[in-house]
Formats: C-alpha cells, structure tokens, sequence
C-alpha cells in the first residue's frame, strides 16, 4: 500500500488526513483514485508533492511503490 | 548554540531565552522574537498543522542560511504545532551575536521565512453569529511576498 | 504601556522582559533586544556617563518617535550608566505590537539612536603590556552614521 | 557662582567633572576663564552647550546667571 497525507485544506476536501491507495502509482493513477474535486485541486500549480518527505520538481513525474508515503502539499499560510 | 524544535505543548518563552543566553558567553548582543496567538475578535483557538518530514527540516535550512548570511553565535528557534488559545506563544526566535545589525536581521530574516516560506497551514476558530464556531484555513497575504523579497539578493 | 529607565546598578533582563510582556495583553509579537558589554580582548570595564538632564530626557523623545512612527502597544527601554562588567547587560529595549515588523523595527530604530544619537560617553578600561590598565573613550564610528540614515525620512 | 560640566573627554581635559566660576558668564568670557586646552576643545563645533539641561542652537550666544549650570558636551560615543 501507499500512505497518502492531505496536508492544510486538502485534508478537509478528502475528508482525513490520509489515505491508503494500492500501489504501484503514478501521477495520473494517483488522480484517478481520488475524488474529482481532489484531483481537480491538486492539479493547482501551487500544490507541491513529496515522496518519502523529498519534494518533487515536476510532480506530473510522481512514482510510487509499495511503501511510500505521497504527501500533498498547498500553499502554506502567511503571517 | 542551535536550538531549532517544534513543539506540541505550551511553552514559555523565558524558559528558552535565559538558558539561550547563558549558552553564548561573550556576546555583544542577543535579538528575540515572540509570536502570540493574537486576541482578535471572534477568534476561539488557532490550529498550526506540519508536515514533520518537512516542517522540522525546513526549519534546519532556514537555520543554516541564517548562520551563512549573518554573523552569528547562536540561534534559537522554536514553533508551536497542533491547536493554540489567544495569548499563547506560538513562535520564538533568538539569535546572538557579536554585534547587534547581525541579531536583529537574522532574527527579522527568520521570522519572514517561518511566517510565509515555512511548511506551516493554519486555520483559525470564529465565532459564528449563532453561538457555533467554524474553522478557516488562513491564506498567504501580499505582504508576506513582500517581507520575503527583501531578502532576495 | 511605556517604561523609560536609567539604571545605576546591575540588572536582569529577564525579569524586565516578562512582566512587560504581560502588561500588554493581546500583542500579536514582542521583539526584545539586549546588548551587554562584550568580552573584548584585554577590555577589564566599560563606563558610560551620562548628563541627566539631557540623558533621561533624550530616551523619552526617542520613545515618543517610535510611538509615532511604529504602532505600538508598549515600548520599554532601559539603558545601564556607571561602570559595567564584560558579560553586564547595558540596554534592553523590547517592543510589544499587533504585527511584527512594527515590533522588530521599533527595536532596530531605538537601538541605531541609543547607541549614537543619545547621550552617553563611554570608556574602556584596557590591559596594557605591563599589568596595568587605562581608560580610553570610544569614538563614533563610521558605521554609526550609516546606521542611523537608515531612519532619515 | 555658576556650575560648568564636563561631559566626557572633556572631564579628563578639565581634571574634575565640575568646576565654578563666577557669574555672569559668555561665551567669551567662559573660554578665558578655562585652560587654554579646554577653551580650544570647545570649539570645535561638535561640541555642544546646554544651559540648565536646554541645548544651545548657537553656543557662542550663551548667557548664564549666578545659579545656572553650563553643560559642555562632547561628540557621544558610537555603538
């Protein structure tokens, strides 16, 4: 399995602070198991993806085995 | 002396600062820094969440290019996760130095960061009209881009 | 809540720090600053003189030029005269607002002027070669001034 | 009688960090009452004068009274 973590108003749309998803994933496999709001707003250009706490540089090249942890990351709040 | 935490319990800032200082012998001056929840109207409790494989790394980052941009002796920081009151600190950043340009701006530096540029999401807690409450996530402000680009060089 | 103070004796920054931070419920930060005398090379003392009528008065006009051009809920500001100690404390200003940057610029904008626009003369007791020591006055520095155009508006 | 104050390097030029001299005093009349070192050293321009704790726009327009106290101040120190 894969553990999925929603991080700030993500975690409100997916209803929990994480997921378990079959693995393995890419980042279109990742869209598909997810509701379509949540694979709407993780499409956001301002959303950042991490595998296993490193961040991807082009989150559109995820790869993810048996596992992994993906955590999905909006924008941080300001001061 | 590095003191770099986030912590899941109250803490007091004076705790941390003596200690910090004791820790820095010979120093010409020491800058501190003390976040509080805010008292703003209809405001209930405020909830920082992080992303520990993140957040606690970031804030090591942040801490080395404090210590290569500025000329430091010491450097404290530490940040409250999890769910705040009004008058609670949430952060304290101290640093110590020679001379007291390199404290003030690593201590303003690290603020700006930690408070826009940090992996921190918050939501704040209001009142409803109704007697309820409901919980806001906070966004970034214009003024955070601004603070942050001062330090761009 | 505004605290202005010369100091003849020791004093610990600390517990000025804490209760002044209580005074102002609802803050959203308090930046504190606190410079002690640094353990210089074969530096034994530091005196600062003042002149009374000019010294005390000087730090209140200061005040009130932060007051007016920072908004503050509560600056306290306390600066040491006599002769101090390598590792004494010799000035603590803190500053307590709704909003960050106007507490840590209050303190960076007090300090440029305490540290040379206000009235104080200072010496170094210094080690020569042959076991005794001298006094020697400090000069303004270059730095010093660019310092404080900083703040010219 | 009226008091002067040396402020700074000027108390080590003066020997002792007050002195009284007679009333009334100018500014003339207060630099040919003092050491020849100590007159030069006030006028340099850096140096300023307050009577009873007010500073002096033009020290060279200073007028004391028996009882006043004249400050003469030098540059202060840097941080």
């Amino acid at each position: 399995m894969i553990t999925i973590v929603f991080l700030g108003k993500l975690a409100d749309l997916a209803g929990a602070p994480t997921l378990q998803l079959a693995a393995p994933l890419d980042w279109a496999g990742l869209k598909a198991a997810l509701p379509a709001a949540l694979a709407e707003a993780i499409e956001d250009p301002r959303n950042r993806v991490a595998v296993n706490g490193a961040l991807l540089a082009d989150k559109a090249a995820l790869q993810a085995s048996a596992g992994d942890e993906i955590a999905l990351l909006p924008p941080v709040s300001g001061g | 002396m590095r003191d770099i935490r986030l912590l899941h319990q109250m803490f007091l800032p004076g705790t941390l600062i003596g200690p910090f200082t004791q820790a820095n012998p010979g120093l010409g001056g020491v800058c501190t820094f003390v976040g509080e929840v805010r008292t703003d109207q209809g405001v209930e409790a405020l909830e920082l969440t992080h992303y520990e494989p993140l957040t606690l790394k970031g804030m090591h980052e942040l801490a080395d290019r404090a210590f290569d941009r500025f000329t430091l002796m010491g450097l404290l920081m530490v940040h409250r996760v999890g769910v705040m009151r009004p008058g609670e600190p949430i952060v304290c950043v101290s640093a110590a130095a020679l001379h007291r340009r390199d404290a003030i701006d690593a201590v303003d530096f690290c603020m700006d960061h930690l408070k826009s540029a940090a992996w921190f999401w918050k939501r704040e807690k209001r009142a409803k009209g109704n007697g309820d409450s409901e919980w806001h996530w906070i966004e970034p402000r214009a003024q955070d881009a601004q603070d942050l680009a001062r330090w761009q060089r």
